[in-house]
């Protein structure tokens, strides 16, 4: 989706209000991790011809990050998170 | 005279007569014409000329998919070029002027071309021109530029307003023809939010043009019958003039509306033209379908026109063509033509038939011609004949118009336009958009449907289905009777054989038959390739006209169905849209967003030049009585702020309040060097990096409580700042528990700097404000005696002993005034942006035009303040790259010009003495530079490899591209106070700031 | 309570050129109340109890556990007494001076404004009571229905001159005026 | 065939008939030396490069869909050659040279015209980053020139002086910069490549990558079948991380969409072309008369080659800020193309770590007028197995290593670039 988004705490709002960051499907790794596992963390991209979990910024909203569950090619969006919670979420399905 | 207004009939209004002039010549018209149907009123049929051969060419439509008639609608600043005279509204006092023609659009020196057609076939540019290499720009591009193109621009500034609005509905009806009039009113009744949009200033679409009648009623009085009911539904929106042009994701839909198109002197109140986003639940595009010309010899002529064209302007607009029309179809809609000109009194000169037989009705006395074929036109400037063969035998008929009905493309460019591919229908010899998204449907004519019966139902099904998505019930209603004559379908032909002349596919760029056979022999025979080479389907009606003959054309050639060629892609805009209506306000100084400080007055009455930084506007300098430049005023500022005391407007900075038990961890994450123990009431210089451990900003933080703290960050980074703390707070660290929030609209805050700077403040300080009481980095709530609570920082920008008042925005101006008023013996006076950017180069403090995203903190000299000791913090880990900590890396320092003429400017790059200028040399840039009125000389602040190694190295600064080069040393980067006496006062205070070791 | 100073409104001059008061008219508060209340996490609910009990008809929602009470009229104890009583569980910063609070009235008030802000505005989607943050006129306002037609919106006060000089051409077509309230 | 004034006499005068195909439609053979995948601008050119300069002929372009029907085909058609840093300015200016010599090199016209680019800058630091990059064009030896207003004004005499919402201050301009006809720069390499026996394949989408056991690539799955190659060169742009998904890569790339537009056919208005400084926004008049535009990506991800209204207002907003006599001309199309962005907003041309694997990839939206010297360098890296002296920093391990070469300073995000 581009046009719309709808987010989980303003409801629909136009791509006017988003600012986008990009892939969301890497988690940051901990400090311990090795050179390379960083690299890959800050330069490697899926990039995905499909479905791709991805930051956008409600900056002209509620200025919440939210993770955007769509579809690259016919840009669909399946679901769309606060960054928080898919952020504790994951933390909590890696335990 | 051959195109004349019919003495009754149609839908225009002949009680209001209006003039209105075409090259100059005056005209009349009714309200309720076009131009084009003006013009045939007038006998006006020549209307243009082609592209390239700049053939004689008429009205071939009553449309939008118009693509001869293009005329250039209105004077000086209002003069639009490329107007379709078939959709422009008459109104008293247009005028109008044709294009693409010297010296007259009677006498065209650039028809001469189409002598030459035989070299200037598709594509004949790519294999010449090539000779002399130097011509090519100096000889054949100049020509080939002023040949091309339509209309003229004026470029001059355009004196009416736009605007831009957003819809939401429930269903969006594009088209209020037949099926969208259905739809419509069945969607209307039911309740549901209804936008209903047609590009016609009179809604109706082909009802206002066939004779017909639904339920005893005729076809147009029928459609303004639905259009009074829509108008008293309050839950229905009707929009004339309004072309949706674009389908987006989500269904967002693109509109123009032509608020005042139709006026000659537009009134200020209202834009001319109105963009539309509409969000629709749910649209149904009832956007009818265009009828094909034939494609045969001479079919270019002035006087041919589609068959419906004819129709309409003989049914709408009381107007004919000609006295004696002759009719050329491969289908039944040709037949009704016939009729309606028979009816209208015209003497029909024959049908001409492709088709061995035909069912349909040909009107009384009308000589039918089957199995025939027209494969040549006669006349100059205007048809006069027509060439028919048939069985081998050719035959002469004298015309003076001829309707060409070649089939009907439904119009299915917006549901194209998102990806999906047409696809081709065997039966209805036409492409049909597919079922893409549930949220879109096709409706009427525009879904293939033929009769007049069919459209209706199918309108008002769709609209039921629509109904029943959205939860609600629709009322039964029984269809109305629908009187109609029946037709037959068309019998494919896509080029008629035996051509004499030319046979035009597209007509505006001139593209013929041949031109798709040749590219077809070259190889470039994808449909797309084809278009791109001959350029079919380019031209400004986007192959409305020719897209479908030319895939009918090649798959001829190839011998395959139309379905294996298939269309070039559907895109926006359906038909063109002015740049104005779609930049709407946001142009000249509303282009973007404005700023401003809450001390923007007080700048302004003290004489404040502005400057744009970013969205702000900012004071630049203040001249004073006697200055002329902005440098005079830029040196008094500065030394009066390192002898005296200045004030600056700060307000800019971003303003960010920390809160929470985790805080102090979080920030500690966030910047390079540690914070975790900055004390309460102490403000400390920080780095943010990004994750590649570049600088991404700098600041301070303040700690106004264990659990409080107060960030300011660049002007520039502000916005960024917040968000990437935003950012790290809710996709990585939810665990930590903090809140913040931007205040940098609350605070005006002010720079007081300069060795008087504290005696100032203690006037107006509640607070014991010396060392011992206000320290170096102090930070604060303080009270004013005057009575207001307010923030002081004591930091420092400028190297000089220095405070930040931070107050209310909106006492801001008057706390200003106040501290002005105090200051003023002890020669406080206001300094702006350049004086502030000289202090700080003097003192050797970077901004982003050091920290320009490429620099790590060991290269702006802050190595060491970096907390490496932490576990973590953004940017810790590809610190350690080798390229990041390479030897070689730029690193800053100041320079200073050997010889003190010279102008070190900022964008020069740096060479070794002796050495040629290559980027293998290249030693790095200036960044920013100064004339240093302490020093009494040029400096400046560069990154140079391994610069640190370097001071007291005499380098060459390279600038030649404003024409200097000349040596330089490279020094310290501090030039002013480098022990920091100033900063301290009198008293031994920590280092500067930004020099501060990591102590913790 | 804040000595001599004078005020400054960004507004300040700008509504000079609307002498009258039309049907569809602007209300610009000189000196309105705006506080920024943020709660920590998990502490959301007693904050939001606290702020109900305490905003009456001004709380305006801006994002999860966070609000902007206001109040067209100065009452800078409200400030205090939040602060007291949400005490650790929340951020709460004064942002009366940081934000330009107006409302717009009048029979044409929704079609001025669908010209402005992206977001369906008709009572089913957007009722009195409803509030948030969106995109106005190319910045960030917070836009709230106080009456079938009447909305209110806080401006960013560095952006508040551009956003009203849109509102007022937007406004033209339906005589739209201007003015403080007295 | 040649074509020349003469060829175009001849067959005029026996009606066009004797033309013969610009390339042949060959079936693939089972194995070739060199297999390109991506038979847009830059495969297209690696391919005539590698038959004209390195003498290697048995090579195959293979093409999903028809040649030039990604970006080459898609863009706003500028060439310039004004870069800041050593990793890309050396490259693009070879690109220019090779542009200049370019048709009488391929035969083919493509109608380049150095009409000059005036880069607007409109405050202090838009002139110290211009004059940064004048001045790195000229330590390379590449004319450029810096602008004042009224020398801007002389150039451009219809820009927005008088209402601006950010000044007009002055300009960069480089005078062989221009633009040249897009899709003709496709065909005619795909001729020239075609004459030297390159087989050029449309319509054959690979769809696997094969290696042997010792990970070698060994050729590609299709569809239309298997094809063995001695080397595999990726120029596959958008679709890149696709087609390197095939032989396990992951890569520093990330597909974004970026729209262009284009007016109705107008007389000649803009001489130039013109980049905004207060935005992004850039303009030509093409010589068919059609003012061609764009300005920023629509930020987010997509392979969907169709953009987002609120891009298209940004960007006309923006065009109608810098020239007010826009304002009534019309746009009459707008196009999505799938940018191949870089984690630095520079090129990869380059080995991968899987053995015969060559990639080249990264174009950001500047790989048009890169084409030429990409197809060059490409060639020269398969045909030689090191890096042409130009792109010898558009290395895949640079990031790892902290050398990015990142002209605008924006960070490891592609949609800043």
């Amino acid at each position: 989706m581009a046009s719309l988004i709808t987010c989980p705490h303003c409801g629909t709002r136009p791509k006017e209000e988003f600012a986008i960051k990009g892939d969301a499907s890497r988690t940051r790794p901990s400090p311990a991790a090795s050179a390379e596992e960083w690299q890959k963390f800050v330069y490697i991209r899926d990039n995905p011809k499909g479905r791709n979990i991805e930051y956008w910024h409600h900056v002209l909203g509620c200025r919440r990050w939210l993770v955007v569950d769509r579809d690259t090619l016919t840009h669909e969006v399946f679901a769309v998170t606060d960054a928080a919670e898919h952020a504790l979420g994951r933390a909590e399905g890696a335990r | 005279m051959t195109g004349f207004r019919l003495t009754s009939g149609g839908l225009i209004d002949r009680s209001r007569p209006v003039s209105f002039s075409f090259d100059g010549k005056t005209f009349k018209g009714f309200e309720g014409d076009t131009l084009a149907s003006a013009l045939i009123a007038n006998d006006q049929l020549l209307v243009g000329r082609s592209f390239k051969y700049h053939r004689p060419r008429g009205v071939l439509t009553a449309g939008s998919s118009e693509p001869n008639a293009l005329v250039t609608i209105g004077t000086g600043p209002r003069s639009e070029p490329n107007t379709r005279a078939t959709v422009a509204e008459l109104y008293g006092g247009l005028t109008s002027r044709s294009q693409n023609r010297w010296p007259s659009l009677n006498v065209d020196i650039g028809s001469l071309n189409s002598l030459l057609s035989p070299f200037l076939g598709a594509g004949f540019y790519y294999k010449t021109f090539m000779w002399p290499k130097a011509f090519w720009e100096k000889v054949y591009e100049p020509f080939i530029r002023m040949a091309a193109g339509l209309g003229k621009l004026t470029l001059e500034r355009d004196p009416d307003r736009y605007e831009k609005a957003w819809a939401h509905c429930d269903l969006l009806v594009v088209g209020a023809g037949p099926a969208g009039l259905a739809a419509a009113l069945k969607a209307g009744r039911a309740g549901l939010r209804v936008i209903l949009a047609d590009e016609d200033f009179q809604p109706g679409g082909s009802l206002l043009s066939v004779a017909a009648t639904i339920g005893g009623t005729p076809a147009a009085l029928y459609a303004k019958t639905v259009l009074d009911e829509l108008k008293s539904l309050a839950n229905v929106t009707l929009m004339p003039r309004t072309t949706v042009f674009g389908w987006y994701d989500d269904n967002v839909f693109g509109a123009v509306e032509k608020v005042q198109k139709h006026v000659a002197e537009p009134s200020h109140a209202k834009p001319v033209e109105r963009l539309w986003r509409v969000v629709a639940r749910h649209a149904i595009l009832a956007t009818g379908a265009i009828e094909r010309p034939l494609v045969f010899g001479g079919n270019d002529r002035p006087g041919v026109m589609t068959a419906s064209a004819v129709s309409t302007y003989l049914n709408r607009y009381g107007v004919s063509p000609g006295e004696k029309v002759a009719v050329f179809t491969n289908g039944g809609t040709g037949y009704r033509t016939a009729r309606d000109l028979k009816a209208a009194g015209i003497e029909v000169a024959a049908i001409v038939d492709t088709r061995a037989s035909a069912t349909d009705r040909a009107p009384e006395g009308v000589r039918v011609m089957l199995n025939a074929a027209i494969v040549d036109t006669k006349g100059g400037k205007r048809i006069k004949g027509i060439v028919v063969e048939r069985a081998g035998f050719e035959e002469e008929i004298e015309c003076d118009a001829l309707a060409v009905s070649g089939g009907w493309s439904p119009v299915i460019h917006l549901a194209c336009q998102r990806g999906a591919k047409p696809v081709w229908s065997d039966e209805k010899q036409a492409f049909l958009a597919p079922q893409s998204d549930a949220r879109l449907t096709v409706a009427g004519s525009a879904a293939g449907l033929e009769t007049l019966t069919e459209a209706l139902a199918d309108g008002a099904a769709k609209a039921e289905a629509v109904i029943a998505a959205l939860g609600k019930t629709a009322a039964a209603e029984a269809a109305l009777a629908v009187e109609d004559v029946a037709y037959s379908r068309h019998q494919p032909v896509w080029y008629v054989g035996g051509a004499r002349s030319k046979a035009f596919v597209d007509y505006q760029n001139d593209v013929h038959v041949k031109d798709l056979a040749l590219a077809e022999r070259e190889a470039y025979s994808s449909i797309e390739l084809s278009k791109r080479y001959t350029t079919s389907g380019m031209a400004t009606d986007q192959g409305k006209i020719a897209n479908v003959n030319a895939t009918g054309i090649i798959a001829s050639m190839k011998g395959v169905s139309p379905a294996d060629v298939g269309t070039t892609t559907f895109r926006p805009f359906y038909t063109p849209v002015s740049l104005g209506t779609i930049a709407g306000t946001s142009r000249d100084r509303h282009g973007r967003p404005i700023r401003r400080s809450p001390l923007h007055g007080w700048a302004e009455k003290n004489g404040a030049s502005f400057v744009e930084a970013g969205l702000w506007y900012r004071s630049s300098y203040f001249l004073k009585a006697g200055e002329k430049t902005w440098r005079e005023a830029c040196d008094r500022e500065v030394l009066n702020v390192r002898a005296n005391a200045g004030i600056c407007d700060v307000s800019t900075l971003g303003k960010i309040e920390i809160f929470g038990p985790d805080a102090a961890e979080f920030l500690n994450r966030l910047y390079c060097n540690p914070m975790l123990k900055l004390p309460v009431g102490k403000a400390r210089y920080g780095l943010m990096l990004r994750e590649d451990g570049m600088v991404h900003d700098d600041g301070t933080l303040s700690r106004l409580a264990p659990d409080h703290f107060f960030m300011t960050t660049t002007t520039s980074m502000a916005g960024e700042v917040l968000s990437h703390m935003e950012f790290y707070h809710q996709a990585y660290w939810p665990e930590l528990k903090l809140r913040f929030v931007s205040v940098s609209d609350q605070w005006a805050q002010m720079s007081i700097a300069g060795p008087k700077s504290r005696a100032i403040l203690q006037k107006l300080v509640d607070a014991d404000l010396s060392d011992d009481g206000f320290p170096f980095l102090a930070a604060r709530e303080v009270r004013l005696k005057a009575g207001l609570s307010v923030r002081l920082f004591r930091i420092s920008f400028s190297g000089e002993l220095a405070y930040e008042l931070a107050v209310p925005a909106s006492y801001g101006e008057a706390v200003a005034d106040l501290v002005m008023a105090e200051g003023a013996e002890f020669g406080l006076q206001p300094y702006g942006l350049e004086a502030l950017n000289v202090l700080r180069i003097e003192k050797g403090h970077v901004t982003h035009a050091e920290l320009n995203g490429t620099v790590t903190p060991d290269d702006a000299g802050f190595g060491k303040m970096m907390g490496m000791s932490k576990p973590d913090f953004v940017g810790k880990q590809l610190s350690s790259r080798f390229g990041l900590t390479a030897a070689d890396r730029l690193q800053l320092v100041g320079l200073k010009p050997l010889d003190p003429k010279n102008e070190i400017r900022a964008g020069a790059h740096l060479l070794k003495e002796g050495a040629e200028p290559s980027m293998a040399n290249d030693q790095g840039i200036v960044t920013s530079n100064c004339f240093s009125p302490v020093l009494g000389h040029p400096v400046a602040l560069a990154l140079l490899k391994s610069g640190r190694e370097r001071i007291g190295e005499t380098i060459i600064v390279f600038d030649r591209l404003r024409g200097d080069e000349f040596p330089a040393t490279v020094c310290s980067p501090v030039f002013v106070d480098p022990d920091n006496l100033k900063l301290k006062g009198a008293v031994d205070e920590p280092a500067a700031p930004q020099r501060k070791e990591a102590a913790e | 309570m804040n000595g001599p100073f004078s005020l400054r409104h960004p507004l300040d001059g700008a509504v000079s050129a609307y002498p009258a008061v039309n049907a569809n008219h602007v209300t610009i508060y000189p000196e309105p109340q705006a506080i920024s209340v943020c709660a920590l996490q998990g502490e959301e609910a007693a904050v939001a109890a606290t702020l109900d009990a305490l905003a009456g008809d001004g709380l305006r929602r801006v994002g999860p556990g966070e609000w902007l009470l206001v109040k067209h009229r100065a009452d800078s104890a409200l400030l205090s007494d939040i602060k007291a009583k949400t005490g650790a569980s929340a951020l709460v910063t004064d942002q009366s001076n940081g934000r330009v609070i107006l409302t717009i009235e009048g029979p044409d008030c929704r079609a001025i404004l669908a010209k402005i802000v992206p977001v369906d505005l008709h009572p089913d989607a957007y009722p009195v009571g409803h509030s948030g943050n969106v995109f106005f006129a190319h910045v960030s306002a917070g836009l709230a229905r106080i009456g079938t037609d009447r909305f209110e919106i806080s401006l960013m006060r560095s952006f508040a001159l551009f956003a009203f000089e849109e509102l007022m051409e937007m406004g033209l077509e339906f005589d739209l005026t201007a003015g403080f309230a007295t | 065939m040649r074509y020349s004034a003469l060829s175009i006499l001849r067959n005029a005068l026996s009606g066009n008939r004797g033309w013969k195909p610009a390339w042949r439609e060959p079936d693939p053979k089972p194995h070739y030396d060199v297999i390109i995948v991506g038979g847009g601008g830059h495969g297209l050119a690696t391919a005539y490069y590698l038959a004209k300069e390195y003498g290697i002929t048995n090579v195959a372009v293979l093409e999903k869909g028809y040649i030039g029907s990604g970006n080459v085909g898609r863009n706003t058609t500028i060439i310039r050659s004004n870069y800041i840093l050593e990793g890309n300015e050396p490259f693009y200016e070879f690109s220019l040279k090779l542009w200049e010599g370019l048709e009488q090199d391929f035969n083919f016209n493509a109608m380049v015209s150095q009409r000059g680019i005036v880069n607007l800058f409109h405050d202090d630091s838009g002139r110290d980053h211009y004059a940064r990059r004048g001045n790195a064009m000229m330590i390379h030896g590449v004319e450029a020139a810096l602008l004042n207003r009224e020398q801007v004004k002389a150039l451009v005499p219809y820009l927005n002086y008088d209402h601006a919402r950010f000044p007009i201050m002055g300009a960069l301009y480089q005078k062989r910069a221009g633009t040249v006809r897009h899709d003709a720069v496709a065909w005619g390499y795909a001729r020239g490549a075609d004459s030297r026996g390159v087989d050029i394949i449309q319509n054959c989408e690979v769809t696997g990558i094969r290696r042997d056991a010792s990970g070698r690539v060994t050729g590609v799955e299709t569809s239309r079948g298997f094809i063995g190659c001695n080397k595999l060169g990726l120029a596959a742009a958008g679709n890149t991380s696709t087609v390197g998904r095939m032989a396990g890569l992951e890569l520093p790339i990330e597909s974004h969409v970026l729209q262009a537009f284009v007016s109705e056919g107008l007389k000649p208005a803009v001489h130039h072309v013109l980049t905004y400084g207060g935005g992004h926004f850039y303009i030509s008049q093409s010589d068919k008369g059609g003012l061609v535009f764009g300005a920023s990506l629509d930020y987010f991800p997509s392979y969907a080659q169709r953009g987002n209204l609120a891009t298209v207002e940004e960007t006309i907003e923006e065009g109608v800020s810098l020239i007010p006599g826009l304002s009534r001309a019309r746009v009459l199309r707008s196009w999505g193309g799938v940018m191949d962005m870089s984690m630095d907003g520079s090129p990869i041309i380059d080995r991968t770590p899987i053995d015969n694997l060559y990639l080249n990839c990264g174009w950001c939206y500047g790989g048009f007028k890169a084409t030429p010297a990409s197809g060059f360098t490409f060639a020269h890296l398969l045909a030689k197995g090191e890096s042409h002296e130009v792109s010898r920093f558009m290395r895949l391990d640079r990031f790892a290593r902290g050398y990015a070469i990142d002209e605008a300073g924006k960070g490891p995000q592609p949609n800043l670039h």
